[in-house]
């Protein structure tokens, strides 16, 4: 709205300030960019930096693509963050130990595969074998958590669930620590056909396989929310608990199977990580969390194209915005920045736009 | 009325997503008054304090003693001598009675951290008026609110005091004028007929101009001088009571068509 | 008074919150057909007597039945089930979704398609207006038509006596006069109506019969004609809102 | 369900099941416990020589703790029920104990069949001798059901005895854990006394209490305890009966006898203890700003580590002689002064853009801030400015007017210097809290756009709180500096902020004794994120437990372990109205009926919308 943008008060000139500020660097950023791309020598290039280089086609593809199949990732993690926060209004701050729950469950299952060696004679089967595992153990632990930590929480004041959710976060970390130990752990190879940079615009074929995944599981999701009865009584929960029940819906068991398959999609992501990074440690889920979170948030919270959305744009940010901007406005070491940048984009779509990039405006009412 | 209005409200308008609450509404207010505004639910009564008070966002104009009031944010308007109420009463429920009315004298003192941390004579001056001047406004309700009851957790009050200790916060402000916003909801006819009286000697004896959200016409009638009728964001009547209640518009919008008047 | 035993009946129940002795030894009958009302003012117990009547509070002793079924420690789904039904106060429709899915989720524990839809029809037989909006966010609708929403979420569980969580709460005097002609159009329609009000006059003008209560106790018991004549009633109620 | 003489008496859910559902998790527990190799590890820190160590100490307990749980008469609210007797208390007690040490009986066979140490790195043979007392996997199995069993016997029976035999029980068996557990810190003292005598009797020469020690603690505490009982709170009862200037008084000299204590500790102890007096009274600083933030005007600030950091670097800038960039080589109380501005500042830039925003995003957007302010530090974009990976080192201390040097070498120094700053920190928090700004920050907590309506600017009054936080968490950085001599972007992890607020809510948010309580209890035993508690062997598990006891403070205890009044009011306000009603404070409405009608009245409306 226009009317909040017109600045009243000092605060609201410094935020102003830093939103121009903000929307100035990437401008820039951007043309200077440009103007590298056009001819490393042009005199704006060097201007802003003397350095500039310039990308290849290649290089600039292989961003593209490694940030979408990332930001795929990112995006079905947010949809835990989401409907978690659509239906009991908190951060589930823990979400991001789910994922990493996944990865872990995944990387011991495809290592005993790989031991009994049906991981290279039947990839495919063996994919989604540890898939379904990862699913279901991570299913398990947000339903357990949910169960005891959240449920007897669910009248006490907001900032006490998300506490909480921070105590879980911290604890899953350990555990793990404890029982698998500190070093991080790899997972067996991918075969050849699958890593091979493929004919068809030379992209590397796990970067489509996870893009594929992270589709179908969203769709199916999306199908479960919209068209089916368990989805209607999701989104009646999610508005109104007390009437919902008054339905008959039975509340509790829908929170349960809200965290249920936000579980899941972090288990399928956890397993996507694997095969993008092939190695993991326990906090491996505390950056890519923190990350979804934003997806969710910069794709409005609660809304579930919004999360995918929010988490592609989060992807390919990071992966491009170190090379896209802080390059070409001349900041040395940019890759060490990527989750600077990342977490800088949360700050500035919520400084841009506070509901999110597809979120509802939330009316005073029912933010009270 | 002679001179110019307390607040002149013109072609105020206010939308929600496209669905206008308020559409192009003029009110104007004279100091001393007492004006009702009444209309069905989803009228844009409450729309229209939201909008007096910043916060909803508004178009047209809302001047006060002849300053905009539209743009500011909702502490600032109150620092001009706007108060109100809630119609779902919104204590502090944890603060005391005494805090409750202590901390909405904010806008009218000025001791910061400097005072605070060296504990100058200023500040313990201030400090002093702040808590006196809260025992004066509440001692305005009787004994209910006062003696022991100062220091208890504004949680515990009954229903009644909390919508009474509501109004004495929000006179705490000093403002010049009073949003009263359904201020009897939920009192049983006693207490509804007791604080009708006291709004009449809010004006009296506090000198406050008071605009009341009210529904039941008992109250609208003991109290105003004119009242004013929404309907779908829009002002369908501006009169007094008698005029109002038997304008046909109003009795096919608002009151029904089996209502009588007395 | 009807002679054919009661759809819902609460015995001498009592109900607590922690300490507080919300409802004492209170007993109600609600008999077939009938329109009946429960009065009070704040805190007289209104609201437990509902929550007991529902599900969401077990009483502490005391026998709920439906349908001469001990019902007292089933869920609220349990009952929805057998046919209680709630409208709550100020209607509470789920604003974001379209009407169509309200009216969805009033039927949520039944199955047989054939007699959903044959509900629904009756809805927009008794609400023409409902079935134009079908598709909109029910957040979008006006006051009344909410109402008619809101009642008619109620009815396609296919209730068999209805429970009206004060319909007068709040709203303009017009309103609250559509909103009793909806409660009696339901109720000529073959509904068992139960609802609990404030404002006695209006409530009394419908019912065939009501009980009052005060501070967890029922004080006066007797037909509606009867009870509008009450003196204490004129002392305790003095005007109400339209009188 | 049997009607008797018109009441109903409600059957108590199946008490089996209870029994069946508590066991087992102390079972799960005793397994989780054990792989994770707690056991094994902290076997070498002895409790009572030679009898009980501490790694047996961890998992004995779960058996105790099940009997204990199941001891206590279920609770049914609202019901009557017929009370189970003490005999069948005591047997699910037995078995549910029983149940827990099968847990272990369980894994000790697994162990000595299964080879799974890939990938749970504790499944190994010490963990099976440990479980079989070195005595072959048979014995092993029976004796830890024995024990399982014993041990939920005795917690059973001990809920049953009266709540004075407990306490006096509870007492004995915490002086002589705590004894343990404090081994280093009473030898110092102690020996800082010149009782050396007392200390070889007391503990073995290789640590843990002696069983003559132990029996004689046990003893004497269990003795004080029960003729202590009751004294205790007649005094507090007595104090909190005074009025203006007594208690004023009172409190004064409270407070004075705790600063001479203070004082003349760090005189009596060595240089280790010293240290951790330090680490502790720095957490305290720390703790006690982000109280300002979290527990005073209810901001969740999950990056407050950030103006620790920047405290830090900008006093290692601004003083050390080794700044790559610029190096005024400044006297620490001169920077001090311009390290508050640029705190300030930063308290303000950080402030402003998150200050609008609703609580959750709000904790989410200051974490980012946080982790970005240190990726700034790390990056070699900055490391001109700020030393990069390689961080600034060989900083020097305080000089204190030419007269001496507070630096890392000198603990007692140290600690000192903290000592004065929480000192600061305690009064600039207990006079605001106590002002119009106090009031205006209790009013945001409670209901931001109200406190909006009713004048008060919340964005400023939370800069506000943003700002005080940042100076009191820069005055942390500062001192970390002069005591580490370097700094790193390590130190800065998100996990410190996380440890701070722990300790803030552990304590006790908005209390300023229950904030210093928290930081005792948490960093002086556990340790703090990279320094070590007087539990040194904990620390592998030091981050499990803080997770888990966030978990179950939240649940348990959500006020902290010393709460503000107003904080419990604020999370039990539903016990809090009915315990003033039944005292009969519950303000009626004149029309209705006094004893009655009040808390009915109050649930009527919580209920609402």
């Amino acid at each position: 709205m226009a009317n909040n943008w017109a600045p009243k008060t000092k605060v609201d000139w410094f935020l102003t300030v830093l939103r121009v500020l903000a929307l100035g660097v990437v401008t820039v950023g951007l043309l200077a960019f440009i103007a590298q791309q056009i001819s490393v020598d042009n005199p704006f290039a060097r201007l802003i930096n003397p350095d500039a280089t310039g990308l290849t086609v290649a290089q600039f593809r292989g961003l593209v693509i490694s940030g979408l199949s990332q930001g795929a990732m990112y995006g079905l993690i947010a949809l835990g963050y989401s409907m978690v926060y659509g239906v009991l209004g908190f951060i589930n701050f823990a979400h991001g130990e789910v994922f990493m729950v996944g990865a872990m469950t995944g990387m011991i299952t495809s290592n005993k595969l790989d031991d009994a060696g049906l991981w290279e004679s039947n990839f495919i089967g063996s994919l989604l074998f540890i898939v379904v595992v990862s699913m279901l153990v991570c299913t398990l632990t947000a339903v357990i958590m949910e169960r005891v930590a959240y449920r007897p929480l669910r009248k006490a004041p907001r900032l006490i669930p998300l506490i909480t959710s921070i105590g879980i976060s911290f604890f899953i970390q350990n555990t793990s620590v404890v029982l698998l130990g500190p070093t991080s752990k790899a997972y067996p190879d991918m075969p050849d056909w699958l890593t091979a940079k493929r004919t068809f615009l030379e992209i590397e074929g796990t970067k489509i396989l996870v893009i594929c995944v992270a589709a179908l599981a969203m769709l199916g999701l999306w199908l479960l929310v919209e068209r089916t009865k368990t989805g209607k009584a999701m989104r009646a929960v999610a508005e109104d608990q007390e009437i919902a029940g008054l339905m008959g819906v039975n509340v509790n068991r829908t929170i349960v199977k809200v965290f249920a398959v936000g579980g899941a999609m972090a288990g399928v992501a956890g397993i996507l990580w694997g095969v993008l990074f092939r190695s993991v440690i326990h906090y491996t889920g505390f950056l890519p969390g923190i990350k979804a979170f934003s997806s969710a948030v910069v794709g409005g919270i609660g809304n579930l194209g919004g999360s995918m959305a929010g988490g592609l744009f989060i992807g390919l940010a990071e992966s491009t915005g170190p090379l896209l901007i802080l390059e070409p406005l001349g900041v040395s070491g940019v890759s060490q920045l990527r989750d600077a940048v990342a977490f800088a984009m949360l700050i500035g779509v919520l400084l841009l736009k506070p509901s999110g990039l597809f979120g509802e405006r939330l009316s005073a009412e029912d933010r009270a | 009325m002679n001179g110019n209005p307390l607040l002149d409200i013109r072609g105020l308008t206010v939308e929600f997503g496209g669905l206008r609450a308020l559409d192009g509404v003029d009110i104007q207010v004279h100091e001393g008054q007492i004006v009702s505004v009444i209309g069905p639910n989803g009228a844009g009564k409450t729309t229209l304090f939201n909008a007096i008070t910043a916060s909803v966002e508004a178009t047209g104009e809302i001047l006060f003693e002849g300053r905009t009031l539209l743009g500011l944010d909702a502490n600032q308007v109150t620092s001009r001598g706007v108060a109100r109420t809630f119609q779902n009463v919104r204590l502090f429920a944890n603060m005391t009675v005494l805090e409750n009315v202590m901390v909405s004298q904010h806008c009218r003192t000025k001791q910061g951290t400097f005072g605070a941390l060296f504990y100058t004579k200023a500040f313990r001056r201030e400090e002093a008026e702040i808590r006196a001047r809260a025992e004066e406004i509440l001692g305005f309700f009787g004994t209910r609110l006062i003696g022991f009851r100062l220091d208890q957790p504004a949680a515990v009050l009954s229903y009644a005091n909390r919508r009474r200790l509501e109004i004495a916060r929000a006179m705490a402000t000093q403002p010049k004028l009073l949003l009263l916003d359904e201020p009897v909801a939920g009192m049983n006819p006693v207490e509804s007929a007791e604080l009708t009286g006291l709004i009449g000697r809010l004006r009296e004896e506090w000198g406050f101009t008071i605009v009341v959200i009210e529904h039941d016409m008992e109250v609208v009638r003991e109290v105003s001088d004119r009242v004013i009728v929404l309907d779908h964001g829009t002002m369908i009547a501006d009169g007094d009571y008698h005029e109002v209640s038997s304008d046909p518009r109003v009795i096919e919008a608002y009151l029904g068509q089996g209502a009588t008047t007395k | 008074m009807n002679e054919s035993h009661p759809l819902l009946e609460m015995r001498s129940v009592n109900a607590h919150y922690g300490a507080v002795h919300a409802l004492k030894d209170v007993d109600l009958a609600i008999y077939p057909g009938e329109l009946v009302c429960l009065l009070g003012g704040n805190a007289s117990g209104k609201s437990t007597t509902l929550k007991t009547l529902l599900g969401m509070l077990i009483p502490t002793s005391g026998e709920v039945l439906l349908d001469g079924e001990v019902v007292t420690e089933r869920p609220i789904s349990y009952r929805v089930k057998k046919g209680v039904t709630m409208v709550p106060e100020n209607r509470r429709l789920f604003k974001r979704l379209s009407v169509k899915d309200n009216l969805e989720l009033g039927a949520y524990l039944r199955k047989d398609t054939d007699h959903i839809n044959a509900d629904m029809e009756r809805v927009f037989e008794l609400f023409p207006r409902v079935k134009e909006r079908l598709s909109q966010k029910a957040g979008t609708l006006s006051g009344g038509e909410q109402q008619m929403v809101a009642i008619g979420r109620a009815l396609m569980a296919g209730p068999r006596v209805l429970l009206m969580d004060e319909p007068s709460m709040g709203l303009a005097p017009a309103l609250v006069q559509q909103n009793f002609e909806l409660i009696q159009q339901i109720h000529e329609a073959g509904m068992t109506v139960f609802m609990v009000e404030q404002n006695a006059n209006m409530a009394l003008s419908i019912a065939d019969r009501g009980w009052v209560l005060q501070t967890g106790r029922v004080v006066l018991d007797d037909t509606a004609e009867k009870l509008l004549a009450h003196p204490d009633l004129r002392t305790s109620y003095l005007g109400g809102k339209e009188s | 369900m049997t009607t008797t003489a018109g009441l109903l008496i409600r059957r108590v859910p199946a008490a089996w099941r209870r029994v069946v559902r508590i066991g087992a998790l102390g079972a799960l527990g005793q397994v989780f416990i054990s792989l994770s190799g707690m056991p094994v590890r902290l076997d070498v820190r002895e409790i009572v020589v030679p009898i009980l160590s501490l790694g047996y100490l961890v998992v004995l307990a779960a058996p105790l703790v099940v009997g204990v749980l199941l001891g206590r008469r279920p609770e049914h609210s609202g019901f009557l029920a017929n009370p189970p007797s003490n005999r069948d208390l005591v047997i699910g007690a037995t078995t549910g104990g029983l149940m827990a040490g099968g847990g272990l009986s369980i894994l000790a066979l697994l162990l000595a069949g299964f080879d799974l140490r890939d990938p749970l790195i504790n499944w190994s043979p010490q963990l099976l001798e440990f479980l079989s007392f070195g005595r072959g996997t048979g014995a092993g199995f029976i004796v830890w059901l024995v024990i399982g069993a014993g041990l939920g016997m005795v917690g059973g029976t001990l809920r049953l005895a009266t709540s004075r035999t407990q306490k006096v029980i509870m007492t004995m068996a915490l002086t002589v854990v705590a004894a343990a557990i404090l081994e280093s810190l009473v030898v110092d003292l102690v020996e800082g006394v010149k009782l050396e005598a007392l200390v070889e009797w007391m503990y073995a020469p290789r640590g843990g209490v002696t069983l003559l020690g132990a029996a004689v603690l046990a003893i004497v505490s269990g003795v004080l305890s029960f003729v202590g009982q009751g004294r205790i709170k007649t005094v507090q009862a007595r104090v909190q009966a005074m009025e203006g200037p007594k208690r004023t008084r009172v409190n004064l000299t409270l407070i004075a006898g705790v600063g001479v204590v203070m004082i003349l500790l760090p005189l009596l102890v060595g240089k280790l203890t010293n240290e951790l007096l330090a680490n502790v009274g720095l957490f305290v600083l720390l703790a006690l700003g982000l109280n300002v933030v979290v527990g005073l005007a209810g901001i969740l600030d999950l990056g407050y580590v950030a103006f620790f950091a920047v405290g830090s670097y900008s006093t290692a800038v601004l003083t050390a002689a080794t700044s790559p960039r610029i190096a005024p080589e400044l006297p620490w109380f001169v920077a001090l002064i311009l390290v508050i501005f640029i705190a300030i500042l930063v308290g303000l830039f950080i402030g402003a853009p998150v200050i609008r925003m609703r609580g959750d995003y709000l904790a989410i957007v200051t974490l980012g801030f946080g982790e970005i302010i240190r990726l700034l530090f790390l990056s070699d974009w900055l490391s001109g400015w700020f030393g990069g990976s390689q961080g600034i080192t060989a900083i020097d201390g305080v000089d204190v007017f030419g007269l001496l040097t507070v630096d890392g070498t000198n603990p007692r120094r140290v600690f000192y210097l903290v000592l004065f700053f929480c000192a600061i920190a305690i009064y600039i928090s207990w006079r605001l809290e106590r002002s119009r700004l106090g009031r205006a920050w209790m009013a945001v907590r409670e209901d931001e756009p109200v406190a909006e309506a009713m004048g008060i600017n919340t964005v400023n009054v939370k800069l506000m709180a943003f700002v005080v936080g940042a100076v009191l968490g820069s005055f942390g950085g500062a001192i970390f500096v002069a005591k580490v001599g370097s700094v790193f972007p390590t130190s800065f992890l998100i996990l410190v902020s996380i440890i701070i607020l722990v300790v803030v809510i552990f304590g006790g948010m908005g209390n300023i004794f229950g904030v210093i309580a928290g930081a005792v209890v948490l960093i002086g035993v556990l340790g703090g994120p990279k320094q070590p508690g007087l539990l040194v062997e904990f620390s592998e598990f030091k981050l499990l437990i803080y997770g888990a006891l966030l978990v179950w403070m939240m649940l348990a205890r959500p006020e902290g372990l010393i709460p503000s009044a107003r904080r419990s009011r604020e999370l039990h306000q539903e016990e809090f109205l009915q315990d003033a009603w039944l005292r009969g404070e519950i303000d009626t409405d004149e029309s209705n009926d006094p004893q009655t009608a009040g808390p009915t009245q109050t649930t009527d409306s919580d209920g609402g919308p």
